[in-house]
């Protein structure tokens, strides 16, 4: 239905401070009042919660990656659609071993992760490289708030996880990195996904956050003065400095502009990449205990195209709102 | 008649005593009902039969791989933590909550740092933890002695220095010594104060073991909540709560039923 | 055969003096009654005899030699509450003042020598008129059976002195009668000086050689600060007790009520 | 002399009240420096230079842009949680602690209730909270409210029970209705009751304060631990743990003499 | 002028029968004791009369109509202890019987109505001696103190009926010396009737106008599920006391000694 307040949630991420800078310095207010809306950005914490309260109908957008939307709000039967790609991770995240430095190595070993995360997923398409599957190895399931202590343990030898933790583990003598995202570019995406049917009938909300964001963007990623000062105020609420966050930043492949994002979402990589997770996530029984396949959740491509069932269609990649800002008709 | 002296009968007090449970039950059922009306594949408040299917699931249908029950699995890798860790935390409470309220030297040294270290929010402490006790058992059952101990011992000197002052006179007159005193006297009376004190550390110790288990672990009920919460199942996390409040009452019961039979004078001298 | 000497005792708490100046001298298996007011410091004196309480000044000896600095098997007591261990049956209570003597590190008797300590113990029990609840906890048990099993506990020990603090006070007049007539006997034939604190005077001289009354001569409150209690009266009781003599038939006014030992003024009690 | 009747004097016991402080604070500095000599970036037991240079940064430095000083700003941020979250539990457990002691009727129907729910882990039900109550300040303080309030009114109920029934008796005697026996007899004495509970409870709070600050928040204390504890922090953490102790040990201690100013007749009666 | 009349009273706990077919009839202004051997029913039966326990058999009537289902204004009521509000100061105390039935929403009396209250108050306290004292928390007052205040408090609302359990069973004698005759003053000058369970047969008689005794006649313990107490002995006393008429020197042998009263059987007594 047709409405005028509207709920985003976003998660301290490096791929995602953008929206936190923007809520703050009145990037948000600037266009939702041109689209005569209020749009209320939230900060989390905890990225789990941000995508249980948005799957529960809490909010109406929210930062997610690939995977996550299609293991919860998807399979949860909330239809969504991605409104932004945002950037696809190019080594934020990575498989480490300590004191050892070929990715072979791992077999026998005991991994950390959180379970049924990307890194879970990163770690399948490790092992799916050479030649091991997750039979080789041992998971458990450890929190991503305590993964630098944990790494520091001595019982731990080998973590996969993302940034800031990667580099804080790599800052480590002991620690190599074995593999990581930028050796499958572009399967883990960055999204900011809202609502589809809210959506439809909303259109402009959906403009007015691809404006917000390569507004933001645009400040982001400026080699000036005020490109540096946006980018020390996202590092400093995310916990780090400037050099922290430029680090993790280089580690992140952030689309700077709309066309390069409408290119890769129209890219047939999306369809293969989603067709990988799915099956991923249907051997960990992620897609609903009644799912008979991998097809059970309908995936819809921005060509159209649908994966699975395309009765039960509930993950939608489109590009209208990324090409409308590319074609600067906001 | 004054509200204060009417008594409801037998089955009115049973009759009430069930209707909250049976209204949030209630409340659960038509909320639930009116969600999936709107989402179908609704997973915040899953419909009761769904929850039936979770439960079926986790409690009665062996995992093919493994052959194990998850919840029972569950259960018994958190009570091993549960029980190590309160078994712990009771000894040193003992130990240390005797001398404290017994000897005035060892009172003055431990009461005020016992005091403060009751303050001290365990949970933001974790990585310390955990680097010096590693990732294992050890430090989860660490932080819920760290929770729970503190707690103990105050609460333990205090019943000690509770003892009435004319007891250990009376003692001191038969000519016992400090260790007799504390062996013969203190010690049998402050057990079923114990018993008590843990009964009410229960709450704490469960938060602590799913704050431990959250954080690493590959079994446990708190793991489980922890990772299903990963894909909001609530139908797997509900169960699990009711699970572990049942367990926690039944434990609280079990002690209760265990102090009056072990401390049959209890009842009588409090 | 002890004796206990105070002298030159005075007791202050801040700037409240409580004894003044005490002087007592008690013989040998003396059994002295401390009377007076609320609050003159009959409790007071007591803990300071217990080395429970430190004297201001002054000091206390006995048998000669200065008190010990804190109490210990020598002196024995019976408070009015909580002188015997609620988590100890009857035969546990009495018993418990032979295991401590006998068995320093686990503070219990085992084998022949506890049946020894339980045999003198079930004496001493059916001495007090307890036989039968021995298996009973002190919760189980009525006010005058808890201060029979304190006595008993107590007098086990073997005390030279036995300190009683209002021990009778919160008992029945009946049973008072009962206990009061124990209380003798045990004088009687334990070798110790008994020194007890009461309010009833009608007690003190049913049972004590000797009464003193504590008062505090001065007491409003500017004067609490120069003024402690001193000893009003000390009273030999005639007929002279004798510590191993029992007189036939002590008379104990306040014991089960025989017309025979009816005064004057209680004409009503003959009928009830 | 028998230990127990050794009493340190003044000075014997300062001293001996300071030494486990001092010994843990020697432990670190020796801890820290073993492990700053092996590896000089080592961040998890800073030494009390860096962690000084820290205290300066969040405590005494003003963000440029904001002009906030980060520690002023977060403790402001949880104190107003913790106290709207007390003030709320203190509110409900006195008015539902007052009933359920005070009437049969309402004793029958939430007793058995209440001691149910107080053995609920509430951080599992995190999501259906944060959806039932919405998100935001409300949440977090529904999740201390929630926490604390089952205990603290199962404590004051008890404490109601246990005013001599005599008191209760001689009320009526005096003409007092149901509604006079509650609000001039029974709720003055359970005042002073309720601060005790309450002091009680601010461990467990703070402990639910910083379990939601960590889930959504962009302030506050645990806000702030949870998200350096990425980069492992620990120059920030520690100062802010002992923070958030030195809070608790004050909030205890005014509370108990709020309690003694407030209510000179309880420290005689009790 | 209030009688109450018990009429074929039983009470029963489960098997245990503890009042067998109790019939009294008191008299308006009588001034009842009770007494009786401990664990013989007399608090009982004055819980019955506060309405606090149901009878199993039988009923009561005062002044020819049932007893009201639960205590009220009608019976006031003093307890061995606890009859007094801890955290309300002597005048508060005192001041709440008043503001009770003025200020049934606020329980708190303003302006005029609490001055006339409080003047009315502060009467009573000077009548049982507290003048002084009005600002004082219970927990600063002696015992004797206490059960003043609670009986100013209770006289305060002007009862038909007062009922005492043991209330000055605690105090030392020379204070319960003051608190009798206070008692006999507030029966004469206050239009009630009084019924006092005591322990303390002196007391029985020096106080009341009628003195019953309870007793259990068969005691072995199968005998308890089948007898209860009766009334053993019902006694008026003489020389008659009646209500408004004080005697000029009443005879109160455990108040403030004085030779004269000194019975043939305190010989010691003199010289103390
Ligand atoms: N620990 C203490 N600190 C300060 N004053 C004390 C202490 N103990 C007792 N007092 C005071 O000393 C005085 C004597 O008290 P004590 O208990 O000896 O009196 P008592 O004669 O035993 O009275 P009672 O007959 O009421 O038992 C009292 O005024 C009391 O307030
Ligand atoms: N609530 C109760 N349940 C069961 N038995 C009770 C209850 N109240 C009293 N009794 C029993 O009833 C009998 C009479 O008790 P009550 O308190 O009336 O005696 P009493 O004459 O007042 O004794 P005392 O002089 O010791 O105060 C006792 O045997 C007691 O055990
Ligand atoms: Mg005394
Ligand atoms: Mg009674």
């Amino acid at each position: 239905a047709p409405k005028k307040e509207f709920k985003v949630a976003w998660s301290i991420y490096v791929g995602w401070m953008p929206w936190g800078y923007a809520a703050e310095t009145g990037i948000v207010k600037k266009w939702a009042d041109k689209y005569g809306i209020k749009i209320d950005v939230t900060q989390f914490n905890d990225y789990v919660e941000s995508i249980n309260q948005y799957t529960a109908g809490a909010f109406d957008a929210l930062t997610v990656t690939n995977m996550d939307t299609l293991s919860v709000p998807a399979a949860g039967g909330v239809d969504t659609t991605a409104v932004i790609v945002g950037d696809f991770s190019n080594g934020n995240d990575a498989v480490i071993l300590k004191d050892k430095t070929k990715l072979t190595d791992i077999k026998g070993q005991k991994v950390n992760l959180v379970e049924f995360s990307v890194s879970h997923y990163l770690l399948a398409r490790a092992l799916e490289s050479a030649k091991m599957s997750e039979r080789d190895v041992k998971v458990t399931n450890t929190s991503d708030a305590d993964m630098v202590a944990a790494y520091k343990t001595k019982a731990v030898t080998a973590v996969v996880t993302w940034n800031p933790l990667v580099s804080e583990i790599l800052a480590d003598k002991s620690a190599h990195n074995v593999f990581d995202s930028s050796k499958i570019p572009g399967e883990i995406m960055d999204l900011l996904v809202a609502n589809t049917e809210t959506l439809k009938d909303n259109p402009d909300f959906g403009k007015a956050l691809v404006g917000i964001w390569y507004e933001t963007m645009a400040l982001t990623t400026a080699k000036t003065e005020a490109g540096i000062a946006a980018r020390t105020a996202m590092g400093k609420a995310s916990g780090t400095d400037l050099a922290g966050f430029e680090s993790q930043l280089a580690a992140t492949k952030l689309f700077d502009t709309a066309s390069e994002a409408v290119a890769f979402v129209k890219s047939p990589a999306v369809g293969t990449t989603m067709d990988r997770v799915r099956k991923f996530l249907f051997e960990k029984k992620l897609l609903g205990n009644d799912a008979k396949s991998a097809d059970a959740v309908g995936i819809e491509l921005a060509d159209g195209k649908v994966l699975g069932d395309a009765k039960n269609v509930k993950f939608r990649f489109t590009d209208t709102f990324m090409a409308a800002a590319a074609d600067g008709k906001l | 008649m004054r509200l204060i002296n009417r008594r409801p009968d037998r089955t009115a007090g049973l009759l009430l005593a069930i209707l909250p449970f049976a209204l949030v039950l209630l409340a659960y059922v038509l909320g639930s009902a009116e969600r999936l009306a709107e989402n179908p594949a609704d997973k915040l408040l899953p419909s009761l039969a769904t929850i039936g299917d979770a439960i079926v699931r986790v409690a009665f249908t062996a995992d093919p791989r493994t052959g194990d029950y998850i919840l029972w699995a569950d259960t018994l890798a958190s009570l091993e933590r549960l029980a190590s860790a309160l078994a712990l935390s009771t000894l040193i409470a003992l130990v240390a909550g005797l001398l404290i309220g017994l000897l005035p030297g060892v009172r003055a040294l431990l009461a005020s740092f016992v005091g403060m270290v009751s303050m001290v929010p365990p949970l933001a402490l974790l990585p310390i933890l955990f680097i010096v006790l590693g990732l294992g058992e050890t430090s989860k059952i660490a932080l819920i002695v760290i929770g729970v101990t503190p707690f103990l011992i105050r609460d333990l000197a205090m019943r000690v220095q509770e003892l009435p002052r004319e007891q250990i006179i009376k003692a001191e007159t038969l000519g016992a010594t400090t260790w007799q005193i504390a062996l013969r006297i203190v010690l049998p009376q402050i057990l079923p104060r114990l018993i008590d004190g843990v009964r009410l550390s229960l709450g704490p110790a469960f938060l602590f073991l799913i704050a431990a288990e959250a954080i690493a672990a590959d079994s446990g009920l708190g793991y489980r909540i922890f990772l299903v919460r990963r894909y909001l199942a609530m139908d797997v996390i509900l169960p699990y709560v009711a699970w572990i409040t049942l367990l926690s009452v039944i434990m609280d019961f079990a002690l209760a039923k265990l102090r009056d039979v072990a401390f049959p004078w209890f009842g009588g001298a409090k | 055969m002890t004796a206990i000497q105070v002298e030159h005792l005075w007791k202050e708490y801040g700037d409240q003096i409580v004894l003044e100046n005490i002087f007592l001298d008690f013989a040998p298996r003396s059994f002295v009654a401390l009377v007076g007011p609320s609050g003159c410091g009959k409790t007071t004196f007591l803990r300071i005899l217990l080395s429970e309480e430190k004297a201001t000044r002054g000091r206390v000896l006995i048998d000669g030699k200065p008190l010990a600095g804190e109490p210990g098997a020598d002196r024995g007591v019976v408070f009015q509450r909580y002188s015997v261990f609620p988590h100890l049956t009857v035969l546990g209570n009495v018993l418990l003042a032979a295991e401590i003597p006998g068995a320093p590190f686990t503070g219990r008797l085992f084998g022949a020598a506890r049946r020894r300590a339980q045999e003198e113990a079930r004496a001493l029990i059916a001495e007090v008129g307890l036989t039968g609840a021995e298996d009973k906890y002190p919760a189980a048990l009525s006010g005058g059976m808890q201060q029979r099993l304190a006595l008993a506990q107590a007098i086990m020990r073997k005390p030279k002195i036995l300190l009683l603090d209002e021990p009778f006070g919160a008992l029945d007049p009946g049973i008072r009668g009962d206990i009061h007539a124990l209380m003798l006997k045990l004088w009687h034939s334990c070798e110790m000086s008994v020194v007890m604190v009461t309010h009833d005077l009608k007690e003190a001289f049913t049972l004590a050689t000797r009464v003193i009354a504590f008062e505090r001569k001065r007491n409003r409150s500017e004067e609490r600060e120069r003024f402690g209690a001193t000893i009003a009266h000390d009273i030999e009781v005639w007929p002279k007790r004798i510590a191993g003599q029992p007189r036939i038939n002590p008379s104990d006014r306040d014991g089960p009520i025989s017309p025979e030992d009816t005064g004057r003024d209680d004409p009503a009690l003959l009928s009830v």
